[in-house]
């Protein structure tokens, strides 16, 4: 049911003004590579281990390649033509001769040769991509056969305790508790590596590092929970930071369920370079979209920084950016859990009413995408009895707007990661909102022309002056003007910037080509 | 393991939750005083995260913290059910062998107490948590006199019920008004009846401690939760003994 | 605003049921007096002050005159003829010597004699009266000076230390921090003394003793507090229990601005007698209804022994039948806070919504009273993270729903009467709802034919079956079949019956006569 | 009056309210466990209001009661303010009066901290609270390195920026993150420069305990709440004495 009674032309302008914005950036990604990519391209096509520093071979071999030939040929060619040349035929086995200097990488000259190099480059990608649509079948099986979710929205809780094998039994108490969907935390310092750790890992801080085997022993234990609670359990990790394309696709060959993944996450709050990012996000979205995987954006933390009644335009834009670099990537409109949030200061008169607008608008914007709906965490405070009040206010907006996935607020937010206890106390605050008032939303009907209606067009209405000027002076400038969350990221700065290169005109990258659906 | 430490996120870790208020207006060194009774109670360190000034001269603190001390579960004490939990079938096939007659309780809120719900739920027909109330057994006759009772009226009734046993419910406790309420009552019982004779005493109520039962003179405390299955097993457990 | 499209002959047709069910009730009420009915004709004649075993004088007089001569003809008689006979122009000495045992008391039997003892007994009685119309003029002037409360619903607080010195500068600190109704809950076994303590009080268990000395005390300390913060803070007492004309009396000479005052508290929860609480509540709310005093039901209360789904109806009723005994007593709708409660089990499904149907049916039912709101006790549990939770819901259904008074729930509900930090959190916590919230109620508009209205409908309904029973049956056969609250309470039972007297032919009692009008 | 005690209603009750987790599945003799901890935090009497069981094998626990610890106010340790607060021209007149030169302060997040908004707080002009940041006090020179720095970069930096003082921020606290950061930080400053040419060097984040500068080797530390001004006018006492 519409109630918010916004203007089809304007909505229909802010999209076509947000492609026009988002065309320059999609040009950007088409025309560059990173190491990130390279190296998720090698990961599918079977490339695992690592040394014995914990350096991924993945990583020694794209080092490889880009001393002897830059990146720009892409290093699909030049790894399948020494492949051929060298007489080997595990890609593994090359990494780490390759490592060892044994290796010269170059594109073949002759046609015959550079055929053949792409060809078995496909063929090894496609077993990799083979794997991630074995994962997504196999997800809609066990959806099948285990039972979904009993309702929307779903229940969103985190695991954080930095150690793979203590956050295992906590995840499964979470299911058990009622948790729909579990996210691992990842450690504070993991985004900034430019290389993704090996293993299953028992040390991180505020999180556990994301590996593969990390996906697949919690994966392994939510299947076996699902299996015992008759319903599918979802498992999210974090795709954005230096690996985003790595990540993409080892969430894909691990089944995880959603993945983090915002176009600009990695450039305003972990200040990784704006073109690194962008070509990263469309690979990495690509893989998501192949893999039926359902990415969660992070306007979310722009209200953290921000003011969110200010800056509450920005997260519109945003997610209006997010929908086009999402459609353009391949996603469907069920894949797009666009993130906003809470975080309006309590004090504020009709703080309350403004969240219901904001939250409203989001939902009739994007009538078809989840949307992830994040809890206060800015004006939380240590009074953990209001903290767990706001949480309450919180899901009762996220009840009566039509949230598709509701993250667990917790009263600690302001203290420490989730208690074992915290959880508990916040699920329970979920059960009674959901139980007691899940359906008032029948009987929710803001005022015609009233403070909420009127405060929807508003916004959108500055989401739209706002896509005008971007449009104007470019997303790149609007990002280094400090646009989004107050943080100023200029295009030439920031983390990771070394692992861009530009295409050159033989560019070949068999995993886009099959995404894109390219021969 | 018989010892245990408080659980945040991690075994062992010790974490707990502690807020109080102070009598002090709220500075640095209110929140030092705060820190500092956080120390006493064992949070070492002591994370004082929130402190609010609350009228004049007070102070409100939360504050978190590892507490030092370890709990040993092998050393807890606790009353424990030391009788076995019978269906009304079985508590009335025991009272027909062996006592014979129904077997008289008199239930009441003694005191200025007007609480009734608790000793309604233990007596009348409807019970609570799905279990019926001693009225439904068959051979309990049970006198129900409501509430703000005065003991002399309690001890009346109970001789002239011939009570096996006493049931007293008591709510209000602040300034340990359930405490001198029953004391007042076990003392006139014990004036009015020879040991011999005097009915079995039973209080109940949500915030009695269950260890007190000699304190207070009584033969047994409730506390909490207590369904009717539990009270009428303990009765014939307490006056007619072993149900082999 | 309508929002529950109730038909305005079903209420219409429950309002006449009412009013048909109580007429017997209120002959009764019209043909009976109590000691405490006369007690308090004394009080506002004059008499004043407790012999020294603490027994008032007013006590001690009427039980000598009721030794002599019963209570038939009403006390005013024979207390004024015994003055003039025995030349003692000052009611307490009278008193005093009464209990010496040195005065006898009877009907004058001649006309002139009996006309000038009926004619002192009005001018005594006139004084007091005059004194409650002072004090309501009083009042009104303070609202203008000060300031009123800065909005509905009126914040309510409660203050139970035990000891009137205590008890002072909590309730300050509490109107500082915002409320705007101060409650002194009364000694927990007050209510059953058949007499008035007298002066200041320092010991109750879980209340204070209700003196007019702490009346006084506290009215004077909120005075001051009124002028310090600009707006007239009111002041809360019970007049419910075996001496409600007594207690209606010394409120109206204290400026009390609102009394606990139901028709049948005390029969159902106190174990009075049917009888004489009928006869004392007609008296107390007469003298209510000239001192300008709101008063308080207490249809809260059956939701905490009945459950409060099942028993939703009862509530209506007992509203229907305090609002007819109320009309009939004098009081205008102004002055009804009609009560009612947050009291549905959390864990059934829609329990929030059907919390809504019930306010929004007392709401819509008795448009022009205030109504008390009262938050929830039953299902209250140690848990006070989530007891400030619910307390929360509770705050926004007042706020949704137009509540006139809204009792502040604590979190610590189910554990110790408020400390001074629950009070605090409870504050912040309605402060949050009607700031970020308070005006929701533009927004909120039940669906046609939806659940609420359905619900609404069905509570009035169930109403108005349960009336024509009533109806059929008497008030005092349905209050001993346990109708309210589930509590059995038979006409003949109960407390305070012996203090029950039909009126003589020659009943006489110059206050009523002045509160009906009569001469 | 030194001594005070916990306030629940009644000055003296000495009343707190405590909550917890134990690894102990709900039973009988885990309310008895969480009676015995409480015990041993000082609670006498113990009201244990509230048990739930989470999960397996986990307790949650409310309890309420009486501490009989006594706090004294006058042996609180806090680090109470030793210097005079100054307003920014002020702040600017003693930098230009004595140093005759801008005094240059470097900002970081270090470590995989990146929460920023603490050190922008005190660091940028828009600043919080309501006071302006050290960017807007016209004789400071600030860099503000933002969050992510590592330990060499930030010693790198304040070498080349010649900084008088060092500000490092450090949120995250898990597994004591912001102890080792610090300690890491202050070391690598102790090995690049000699004692005399170090810039002063100071920490800020909502869970340090201001107390442990020394443990810490730092020159303070500054906790949740702290204002710019606070900062700065800490800067011009430290590094440039008394203000007379
Ligand atoms: C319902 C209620 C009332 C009703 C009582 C109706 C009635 N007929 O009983 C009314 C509205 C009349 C009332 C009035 C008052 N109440 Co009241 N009331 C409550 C409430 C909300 C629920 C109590 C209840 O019914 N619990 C459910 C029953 C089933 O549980 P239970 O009593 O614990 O009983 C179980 C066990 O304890 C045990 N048990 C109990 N008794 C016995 C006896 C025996 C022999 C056995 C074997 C077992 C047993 O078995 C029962 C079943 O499991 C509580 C708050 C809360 N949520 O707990 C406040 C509460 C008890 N009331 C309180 C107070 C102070 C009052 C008043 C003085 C004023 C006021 N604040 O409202 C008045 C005066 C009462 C008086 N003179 O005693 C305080 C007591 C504070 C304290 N610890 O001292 C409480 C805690 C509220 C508060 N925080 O202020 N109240
Ligand atoms: C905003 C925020 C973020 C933003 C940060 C954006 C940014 N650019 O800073 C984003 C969304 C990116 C984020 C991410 C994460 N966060 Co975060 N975040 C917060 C949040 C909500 C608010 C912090 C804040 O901005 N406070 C406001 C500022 C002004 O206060 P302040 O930092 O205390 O600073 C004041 C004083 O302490 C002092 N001060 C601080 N530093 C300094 C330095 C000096 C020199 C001086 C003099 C004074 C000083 O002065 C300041 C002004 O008064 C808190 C929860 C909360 N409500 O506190 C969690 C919180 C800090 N985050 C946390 C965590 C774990 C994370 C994540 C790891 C994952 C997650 N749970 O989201 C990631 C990764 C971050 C990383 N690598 O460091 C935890 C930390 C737990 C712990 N104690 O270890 C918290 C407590 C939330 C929680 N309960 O889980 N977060
Ligand atoms: C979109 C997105 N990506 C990633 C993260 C977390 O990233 P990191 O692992 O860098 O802390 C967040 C923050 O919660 C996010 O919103
Ligand atoms: C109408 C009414 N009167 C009186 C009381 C309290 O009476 P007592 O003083 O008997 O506890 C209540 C209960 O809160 C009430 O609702």
């Amino acid at each position: 049911m519409e109630k918010l009674g916004l203007d089809p032309g304007v909505v229909a302008r802010a999209r076509a003004l947000a492609a026009e914005a988002g065309a320059p950036v999609v040009e950007l990604a088409r025309s560059h590579t990173t190491v990130s990519v390279e190296r998720a391209v090698l990961r599918l096509a079977g490339v695992r281990g690592a040394d014995s520093d914990g350096i991924p071979w993945v990583n020694r071999l794209v080092d490889a390649v880009r001393a002897d030939v830059g990146l720009g040929h892409g290093v699909s060619v030049p790894v399948f033509a020494a492949m051929a040349r060298e007489g080997i035929d595990d890609v593994t086995v090359l990494a780490q001769k390759a490592a060892a200097g044994a290796v010269t990488f170059g594109v073949p000259a002759k046609k015959v040769e550079l055929v053949a190099a792409r060809r078995a480059a496909t063929r090894a990608a496609n077993v990799g991509l083979k794997v991630v649509d074995r994962r997504r079948v196999e997800r809609e099986r066990l959806i099948k056969r285990f039972g979904d979710a009993p309702r929307r929205p779903w229940i969103y809780l985190i695991v954080a305790t930095g150690d793979i094998y203590e956050d295992i039994p906590q995840a499964q108490a979470a299911a058990r508790a009622g948790a729909d969907v579990i996210a691992v935390i990842r450690s504070t310092g993991q985004s900034l590596l430019d290389y993704v750790p090996e293993g299953a890992t028992r040390e991180g801080f505020a999180g556990t590092y994301a590996t593969q085997e990390n996906f697949r022993l919690m994966r392994a234990a939510l299947d076996e929970t699902s299996k015992e609670l008759g319903r599918y359990v979802r498992l999210t990790n974090y795709a954005s930071g230096l690996c985003m394309p790595e990540m993409a696709a080892m969430a894909g060959m691990e089944r995880l369920d959603m993945m983090l993944n915002d176009s600009m996450y990695g450039i305003l709050f972990r200040d990784i370079n704006p073109i690194r990012t962008f070509v990263d996000q469309r690979f990495s979205r690509q893989v998501h979209a192949r893999a039926g995987i359902i990415i969660n954006t992070g306007e979310d933390n722009y209200l953290t920084t921000a003011d969110a009644v200010e800056a509450a335009h920005t997260v519109t834009v945003s997610q209006l950016m997010n929908e086009f670099f999402a459609h353009e990537a391949g996603l469907e409109d069920w894949q797009l859990g666009l993130g906003h949030a809470f975080e309006i200061n309590p004090e504020v008169p009709e703080s309350f009413r403004l969240e219901l607008a904001h939250a409203l608008l989001a939902r009739e914007l994007f009538p078809d995408a989840p949307l992830k709906w994040m809890p206060p965490t800015k004006h939380m405070t240590g009074d953990v009895f209001r903290g767990n009040l706001l949480d309450g206010f919180f899901n009762l907006v996220g009840a009566l707007t039509g949230q598709g996935i509701l993250l667990v607020g917790m009263m600690t937010e302001a203290v420490v990661t989730p208690w074992l206890s915290d959880r508990d106390i916040a699920l329970q605050n979920v059960r009674y909102v959901l139980n007691g008032a899940g359906n008032l939303h029948e009987d929710f009907v803001p005022a015609p022309g009233g403070f909420i209606q009127r405060r929807a067009h508003e916004v959108l209405g500055e989401a739209v002056e706002l896509l005008e000027r971007i449009v104007a002076d470019s997303m790149l400038t609007a990002i280094a003007d400090g646009t989004f969350g107050i943080m100023k990221r200029p295009a030439d700065r920031g983390k990771g910037l070394d692992g861009v290169a530009r295409h050159d005109g033989d560019y070949f990258n068999p995993v886009t080509n099959a995404l894109e659906g390219l021969r | 393991m018989s010892i245990v430490r408080p659980y945040g996120d991690t075994t062992g870790d010790g974490m707990v939750q502690v807020s109080f208020t102070l009598p002090v207006t709220h500075d640095k060194r209110a929140e030092g005083a705060a820190i500092q009774l956080a120390n006493k109670m064992g949070l070492d360190p002591a994370m004082l995260v929130h402190a609010k000034p609350m009228g004049e001269g007070f102070t409100f603190f939360v504050v978190y913290g590892r507490v030092t001390h370890l709990v040993d579960t092998e050393k807890v004490q606790v009353v424990e059910r030391d009788y076995p939990l019978l269906s009304a079938k079985d508590v009335n096939a025991v009272i027909k062998r062996k006592l014979r007659r129904r077997l008289s309780v008199v239930g009441a809120c003694i005191g200025t107490d007007a609480h009734t719900v608790g000793i309604d739920a233990i007596l009348n027909v409807k019970g609570i948590a799905g279990e019926k109330g001693l009225e439904y057994y068959r051979e309990l006759a049970v006198t129900n006199m409501g509430a703000q009772v005065s003991v002399p009226e309690l001890v009346e009734t109970a001789r002239a019920q011939k009570a096996d046993a006493v049931l007293v419910s008591q709510v209000v406790t602040q300034r340990d008004a359930h405490l001198q309420n029953t004391r007042a009552m076990t003392a006139a019982f014990r004036e009015a009846m020879p040991a011999g004779k005097r009915p079995l005493l039973i209080v109940g109520g949500p915030r009695f401690d269950e260890l007190m039962a000699a304190e207070l003179g009584v033969d047994r405390i409730f506390g909490r939760g207590t369904t009717p299955r539990e009270v009428a097993s303990y009765l014939v457990h307490a006056l007619l003994g072993d149900q082999k």
